[in-house]
């Protein structure tokens, strides 16, 4: 579990042997049998070793208060060995779960002195939890399905022709503002991009700048930089042109060898006409 | 007379179209004193009214925890869907549990959850439900660590179209205990006839799991 | 037959509704054209069916450049009016993600805010946004349709009393909350449990604004 590096998908033209108890299984059974690399997805479907452990027990039509509590226990530290020895990160959460569940067994299996006939039953408690769960996991089922706005239900709504503006809208604050960039991230699942990754922020900004400034005509390219913006603003000014040559949204052209360099927005293709051409080359050098 | 009543209906209908949230009976009596002062209960008839006239239309109108609003009628959300490229994401699992918890028990905290669940709970479930408006902290616990109380917000309501949390679903009711404790004491009697060994895994195979005997009171079963 | 006239009328009540932009015959054939291939006569004679439903309603169906709306009567544009001053204007959901996006991946176009946002984009949104002086368009895109290339401006810097984009945190950085948290605090946010109105935090008078530690030379390293 601590071993970062072998997972199933490590190696996937020799899928690793699941073990049990450090005995390979040839042949798990049926009801058991998970392909090796859906395990993980497996785990993932399960909030936990109460849902687990539900799902183990509706898989076979039993009510909670029939569980052979035995069986249900074996299957629970089968998954569990299983998913241990083949390194799956494992919730300690399923760990504490198969602690308690052998507890609970040993105690069944125990022969049962006569003075503890007032513990109770040691599964009393287990059952109570996975009835309590069970609960709020159909409760929650519930209240998903009920309609919701945005989903089932859309706001009606129509305004006034009129321009009058009601108020400015008031600035967003930092918070407001990074937290709808986390959402919208979250859902593209952009975080993932790690290209996007350190990009300095002000190399996007410059960009915007420097396109504001080539709309009013090509400028050369040492023009782009100040000198008074020290090392630093140089390196930003640089990036932010090769970003913009590199997303096809400027063009630095050098008409002849050794020339000037020229930075200029870039033009569709096939379009450039001639009068461009001279008109470009009329304002040049500067 | 006449007049004036269509017009109050109008007046509201015009307010409610360009709201985008639910305008309370007090918002509307403020709104529409500066000219005459009106009565909430005329207003509430007004939106009676109001709400007749939407019968047979794409609209109705609504009273939901923090006011009247119109809105679409649900069958019609297949159709406004259309509107944007993407359905709404779903939400997870774990995020709907939690507030289910919220919602029946609460003020509660994370620990709380927590225990219930059986697992920890991400913070980021909490924030995403704070952000969402549907829950907040409502004061803390007085125990070591004071934890912070969870409860849900007026916004879930309007979200859900309820008035109030009475209008959820009830709980599914846990089972009379003195029948737990009759279950287990049966239980007790077939885990000791059980061998270990006995209880091979796998040994019901999933497709032919047909109707283990079930227990005679199947009623309250789930 | 009936019916399904009546049915289309409603459909098109529920879609204009619902819809924050005019919309098009075009857009509405293809909205309604996975379930059955409607004509734009067809539409066209429903739309002014459904106008004439509207006649003694606060609300009118009105067809402008971009195409049809539902909208309030000018009559009560008064009111409305109050009611817009007594609640200002709220932060829309898709426009904080819109200027968001475009703070952090300009010069962007519209086109691909959509496809990351994974819904369309309302004009009025940009529009919006421009017309508050927070974002500009920049510049074109070299691809088939020319597409605007949106930015940010210097406003927008001033609004948000920030002396570079580059003080905002880096993506990694938002996606872990309690990164986020810091990075909010460095910037003299409070954190959102010491202030429960989370939506006034963060509003530091610009006036006071106080000067940001950063030398200049290194506010624009990484």
């Amino acid at each position: 579990m601590n071993d970062p590096n072998p997972t199933v998908e490590a190696a996937p033209e020799a899928p690793k042997q699941p073990k049990v108890h450090g005995q390979p299984i040839d042949k798990l059974p049926d009801d058991l049998y998970i392909p090796p690399d859906a395990l993980e997805v497996f785990l993932d479907a399960f909030e936990g070793p109460l849902d687990l452990l539900l799902y183990l027990i509706r898989r076979q039509n039993l009510n909670i208060l029939d569980i052979p509590v035995l069986k249900i226990t074996q299957q629970y530290m089968e998954y569990i060995a299983i998913m241990r020895d083949m390194k799956l990160e494992l919730a300690a959460e399923y760990l504490v779960m198969a602690a308690y569940l052998a507890e609970i067994k040993s105690r069944i299996l125990l022969p049962k002195p006569a003075l503890e006939e007032d513990v109770g039953d040691p599964r009393m408690d287990l059952v109570r939890r996975l009835q309590e769960y069970e609960r709020f996991k159909t409760a929650a089922e519930n209240l998903d399905a009920m309609p919701r706005v945005g989903r089932e239900i859309h706001i009606a709504q129509a305004r006034p022709d009129l321009v009058v503006k009601p108020q400015p809208l008031p600035p967003p604050t930092l918070r407001e503002l990074l937290m709808a960039m986390r959402d919208a991230m979250t859902r593209a699942e952009m975080f993932s991009h790690h290209q996007v990754a350190r990009e300095p922020l002000s190399v996007r900004e410059r960009m915007s700048k420097i396109l504001t400034r080539l709309r009013a005509g090509p400028a050369s390219f040492f023009d782009l930089f100040d000198p008074e913006e020290g090392r630093a603003g140089i390196v930003v000014c640089l990036l932010a042109i090769l970003e913009l040559a590199r997303g096809a949204m400027l063009e630095v052209v050098q008409e002849q060898a050794f020339g000037p360099l020229r930075v200029q927005v870039a033009r569709a293709r096939a379009v450039v006409t001639e009068d461009e051409l001279t008109s470009d080359f009329d304002k040049e050098p500067e | 007379m006449e007049q004036d009543t269509h017009r109050l209906e109008k007046i509201l209908e015009a307010l409610l179209l360009a709201s985008d949230q639910p305008l309370s009976i007090d918002q509307l009596v403020r709104l529409l004193a500066p000219d005459a002062p009106i009565g909430k209960k005329e207003i509430r008839d007004a939106l009676e009214r109001l709400g007749a006239r939407f019968e047979g239309t794409a609209a109705e109108l609504k009273e939901v925890a923090s006011g009247f609003r119109l809105q679409v009628r649900a069958e019609f959300s297949e159709w406004v869907h259309r509107l944007w490229q993407e359905r709404p994401p779903k939400l997870s699992r774990a995020l709907m549990e939690t507030l289910a918890l919220i919602c029946y028990r609460q003020p509660i905290t994370r620990g709380e959850i927590e225990e219930i669940r059986g697992v920890s709970l991400s913070p980021n479930i909490v924030k995403t439900l704070i952000e969402r408006g549907w829950i907040r902290e409502v004061g803390v616990k007085e125990v070591p660590g004071r934890p912070a109380l969870l409860g849900t917000t007026q916004q879930l309501l309007d979200d859900l179209a309820l008035k109030s949390l009475d209008q959820l679903p009830t709980l599914p009711e846990i089972k009379d205990l003195a029948q737990l404790e009759a279950a287990l004491a049966k239980l007790g009697v077939e885990a000791m006839a059980a061998t270990p060994d006995a209880a091979v895994i796998g040994e019901v195979p999933v497709a032919e799991a047909a109707p283990v005997e079930k227990p005679a009171d199947e009623a309250t079963l789930h």
